[in-house]
């Protein structure tokens, strides 16, 4: 049982050198050996708790615990968790409404996370902002997002502000395949592209926006190949493949870094779940779900480990079990935390 | 309770010539009869066709009328209305929807630049037919991107007309009126209205436009209220009807054009105002009905200072207890009321 | 000279400590100084390099601060908002020019759904210290996609602050302070505005936004005016002067934060109250206005009806004489103003 | 003197066949053998009208005769021209604030054209719209538009519309170079090309979006690269080569009457004016403005007409008195026209 083989990541527009660098690592062995094991074990406790935070939070939903709506990522691990694992501590993220892996895979505090979840003071935003703004500014985690594409331009600010400062952070910014239509996604991958800015563009194409699937919102046969439209790289590549998506978002960090300005990722994933809690999954079958589980991507990177002897089977149960009592201690520590007061209501309006 | 009492008001049919419908219910029944009358019109919105609508609004329509006329399209809310006034502009009655009125602040341009300035700028030569749908307000818990009241913004600009039905039989009547309009329609369904019932009328009618209609009728104080706030004011005034205080409930239901006169003429009958409504206080329309109110005879009538009980100065908080707080609940709704008749304050 | 009036009301420093400039120069000098001051505040927007900016307003800064901190960009307004708010939130003190107010309704996500809600969604833990510039306003025979008055739509959005200068003086000092102020802060100068000249001091001064101003002092009449109404007001004043007729105008300056207290004092001293701006009324900030002075205890010091003479409602249009005749102009305030204080109308 | 060969037309996306029957026309003798003689003196004159419309125009402004600001289309005028040669009366055309030839070539009516201009109660819009808004809904002109990239979702609309009414219309869509940056060449043109709408969009790039360069303000080498974020044909061509323009249009056309879709035609021109009358064209070097000036739309096209023997110079001397004399007319009749009444000022907001 070993991962299978992702789907060879397609370069579209990237000048030969990094297409190369890339492809070189279609087979799963060399990636492997980039790691070190506990970068491994790290990367994989990191999938397995942002799954286990999923898992509760539709648990708490169904039970009608939690207020509002929420946007799971059950199936979409790899991303985050390669993506995030590629990047320095002080770089930054933009997010988006599915937003929890980001989070996790940021390094965010389940505790404050989950007491968000609750609308609780202690949360990430004191309970103002719930599952769609989560933030963590110090850290670099600066959001979650409401609105569809409404980070994208966000985040060619940031990589702006990054360059007028002269740091060598970058900005990885998330966004769906959804997104991927809106007039900010045009508008503000052009501008990160004309001034050479350190940002990532990292297309999350779960297959759908909601109900819509990509193939019926676009007429490309990659998101990638919108690179071309800005005149950067563009790459595609197995989301479900945590080695693809670190290895792709490395080298576009290195441009970044170097002044060679953006990179569009597309990464080929698939949510499980419904799009929301009103989701009754019309516009997709049964089979289409049961396939993609398949290539699950927490799955196929437990039997990669274990294969290679990486890690033991006992060893992965452990850091399954592990994330599932860190999850249960987050809700424990969320539940008994305070609500906001409503006196308090008017804080944090205005600086 | 309140609902059907809006209802009965709202419609004077005998009783046996209404069925009993959702508010959500009685906006499809809109949509599709109008289908069927006129070729023309058609809809247009992200995830309308199969999903049925973010709030199952348009649910069955697809089935129906086929994709072609009930239209999913990409999360590009510039291209919606954009596309939706191209179709007006030639021929067609668009009935555009926007999945949450939050993001109707990416089509501002084409709504307010382009669909409300055509006819105006084109010298009165051309015609934008269009109706642009979406839910507003708060008390779904989806925090301060996904539930705001804009209804302000849309009011300010002419050539638009802006419509916040309350009721099952408002939002029907008012609906078919939108689609049939020649003008820019902007139509604010409150999310959680969908799940009202009332008495729609069975026959064919429609409700004209910028006709204002008293909900409750009463003599101590004219509570002004739109949208979400009319059954809440109604709950409030069977309340203070058990303290002796009779209070008028007025619901303009189209904000633009606005129906001044019922307005003063309930204000100069009862001489106290309260005007509610659940967007921001701070430059919300209520500012507009305060002002025409202090700016016309029925200022002589006033026994009291006119006042408001609107949305708190904040973005709509994530948590429960912070999201009733910063909007006018029927307590506050009662509290105000009884306050202005009693102390005159 | 009513400008010059204004001036000498607006900043009271002994005559020879100011310089004679314009108002767009005084926001240059803001800009400019603001820049040198803090290395953290750089200029994004179409054509500000070398082109000096569509009204000239940047001229010469390119040439001083180079075109890394006085960025052209694409025509691509969304991005410029959205590019502003992530280097504010990451330690930058942007201030972005949209070309024409009108163009602010292709940011309005930007700025409503993100600058002005992020630090409220976050929980109050980050910061958006932002300026988005624009100019406003008609009466340059630019039409309707390019005369608007959006303030009342900004004014309503809790998380922003908006600012309206009516003399160089007040546009240096205000500007100054909305760069150095933490939140987002929406600065509309009137194109109109741009050539007038006064007195700036020339010491280093600020002025606090949320200060309104008392343009010119009186005992008849409040007149509250923003903007290019300003001097119309005054220019006005000065010929009911010659009536008899004392006219007190005050400028709030900041329609948010609002400084209501200001103007109750004026109007408890007058007793009546004209509001002016050149925004289309319905739905205008005049309502706000209105709606608070006849909420207060100032409303029992009315000796008439608070009245507003505010934009005509219709799309500024093309034609020079329409254009004239769609806004407030001295003579109309002149007439509304004998009418209040002679007829009580 | 032959017109020069046009900058041979490059095909960014189309498939096979559409490139190849652009390419054939690469060589300019067969262009002109498409037209019948006549054709071709009214695309002349349709130039000439243009030309001279905007000369009068600047002049006007120049001594201050008309308010507010004006966009000339001078240098430009052979897109129109050629574009509008191609379609038929009943198509569609949205255009822009620099709309001018636009509306000529479309068939405007002088008179009213310079009667809007000033500001007469006789203009197109009763003097309510000016130059900027332009239209005559009647004849499928939907006007000229003010906001950059403005009218481009208008077109996608117009498209749907036609689909919707089962004609075989096509709309064509104007926009500049500046304006392919904006969100709503992206969501519209996404969106035409998903539904396959009968719309051509037509970027007029003269090098600069007001002050700023297309090698600025994006890092494509042509902006016909960009059809292929959309799975639509692009195709880049010599703008001022009329017959160049013609062909790619009536292509486009064909491929959007028969189902196929819209195209993106880049058409590469030149504005000898400054943007609009506040320019003091600090941007660019005159040795650049008289470059382009040996590249004159109008002078190619007469040197070529009068070499091939199908207009002898002094049928092209009249062709230029009479544009000429047509605007003069043109003028008479405006400034003979009364203004708006104050009374209708309310007039036309409502229907
Ligand atoms: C501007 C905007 N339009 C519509 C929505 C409603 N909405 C929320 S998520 C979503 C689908 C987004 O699709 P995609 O970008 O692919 O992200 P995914 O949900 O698949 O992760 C939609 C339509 C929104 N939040 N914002
Ligand atoms: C949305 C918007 N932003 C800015 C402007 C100001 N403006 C008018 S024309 C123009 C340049 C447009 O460039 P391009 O699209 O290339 O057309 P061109 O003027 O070159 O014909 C600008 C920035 C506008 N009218 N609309
Ligand atoms: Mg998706
Ligand atoms: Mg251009």
């Amino acid at each position: 049982m070993t991962l299978p083989t992702p789907s060879s990541p397609q370069e579209q527009n990237a000048d030969a050198e990094s297409a190369a660098s890339l492809s070189r690592h279609a087979s799963l062995g060399d990636l492997g050996e980039d790691f070190h094991p506990d970068e491994l074990r790290q990367i994989l406790g990191t999938m397995l708790r942002i799954r286990a935070f999923e898992e509760k939070v539709d648990e708490l939903f169904m039970q009608g615990a939690v207020h509002g709506t929420t946007h799971l990522s059950i199936g979409e691990e790899a991303v985050p968790a390669g993506a995030l694992s590629a990047l320095r501590p002080d770089d930054y993220i933009t997010s988006t409404h599915r937003g929890h892996g980001h989070c996790i895979a940021k390094g965010a505090n389940l505790d404050l996370m989950m007491a968000e979840l609750l609308g609780r003071e202690t949360g990430y935003c004191r309970g103002r902002g719930g599952s769609m703004h989560i933030a963590d500014v110090d850290t670099g985690n600066l959001g979650a997002n409401g609105v569809v594409g409404g980070g994208i331009p966000i985040a060619t600010g940031v990589g702006l502000s990054i360059i007028l400062r002269h740091t060598e952070q970058v900005c990885l910014c998330f966004f769906g395949d959804g997104a991927s239509n809106e007039g900010t996604f045009h508008e503000a991958i052009n501008m990160a592209s004309i001034w050479n800015l350190p940002v990532i563009f990292l297309c999350e194409n779960n297959q759908y926006g909601m109900s819509m699937s990509v193939q019926r919102a676009t007429h490309v046969h990659s998101l990638a190949d919108r690179a071309g439209a800005y005149g950067i790289p563009g790459f595609s590549l197995d989301g479900n493949n945590v080695f693809a998506v670190r290895q792709a978002v490395r080298e576009a960090a290195e441009r970044a870094r170097a002044g060679h300005g953006p990179t569009l990722i597309e990464a080929i994933t698939y949510r499980y779940k419904g799009h929301s809690k009103s989701d009754q999954n019309r516009y997709r079958t049964r089979d289409e779900i049961a396939d993609w589980k398949q290539h699950d991507p927490i799955e196929q990177l437990s039997r990669y480990l274990e294969k290679r002897g990486l890690l033991t089977s006992e060893q992965i149960e452990q850091e399954r079990m592990q994330a599932y009592a860190d999850i249960e201690d987050a809700y424990a520590y969320a539940q008994a935390s305070p609500e906001p007061k409503v006196e308090a209501l008017l804080e944090g309006v205005y600086a | 309770m309140s609902t059907s009492t809006s209802q009965q008001t709202g419609i004077r049919t005998a009783a046996g010539d209404t069925v009993e419908m959702t508010y959500a219910e009685a906006v499809r029944a809109a949509l599709a009869e109008e289908m069927r009358r006129d070729p023309s019109v058609f809809l247009l919105g992200e995830d309308i066709g199969i999903y049925g609508g973010a709030f199952a609004v348009t649910r069955g329509l697809f089935e129906e009328f086929g994709e072609e006329r009930v239209r999913d399209t990409p999360i590009s809310e510039q291209a919606i209305a954009g596309a939706a006034i191209g179709a007006a502009l030639t021929g067609m009655r668009p009935v555009a929807e926007i999945q949450f009125s939050d993001f109707m602040a990416l089509t501002m341009d084409q709504l307010v630049n382009q669909a409300a300035k055509i006819r105006y700028m084109f010298g009165g030569k051309a015609m934008v037919p269009l109706v642009l749908r979406a839910p507003l307000g708060s008390g779904t818990g989806a925090a301060a991107q996904h539930s705001q009241s804009q209804e302000a913004w849309f009011a300010h600009v002419p050539g638009l007309k802006v419509v916040l039905p309350a009721t099952p039989a408002d939002a029907k009547g008012l609906l078919i009126s939108a689609i049939r309009d020649d003008n820019p329609v902007v139509f604010l369904e409150h999310k959680l209205l969908y799940r009202y019932k009332g008495a729609v009328p069975q026959r064919e009618y429609t409700i004209p436009l910028g006709k204002a209609e008293v909900k409750r009728e009463g003599t101590d104080l004219s509570i002004i209220a739109w949208s979400i706030m009319v059954p809440r004011a109604l709950a409030a005034a069977e309340r203070l009807a058990r303290e002796g205080i009779e209070v008028e409930i007025v619901d303009p239901r189209t904000l633009r054009p606005f129906d001044e006169e019922t307005i003063l003429a309930s204000v100069r009958k009862t001489g106290h105002v309260l005007i509610v409504h659940e967007a921001v206080q701070m430059g919300g329309f209520g500012g507009e009905v305060a002002a025409r109110i202090a700016a016309s005879e029925a200022f002589n009538y006033l026994d009291a200072p006119i006042r408001r009980l609107a949305g708190a100065d904040t973005p709509i908080p994530y948590s429960p207890i912070l999201e009733r707080a910063a909007v006018p609940q029927e307590d506050d709704i009662y509290a105000a009321a009884l306050r202005l008749v009693r102390e005159g304050i």
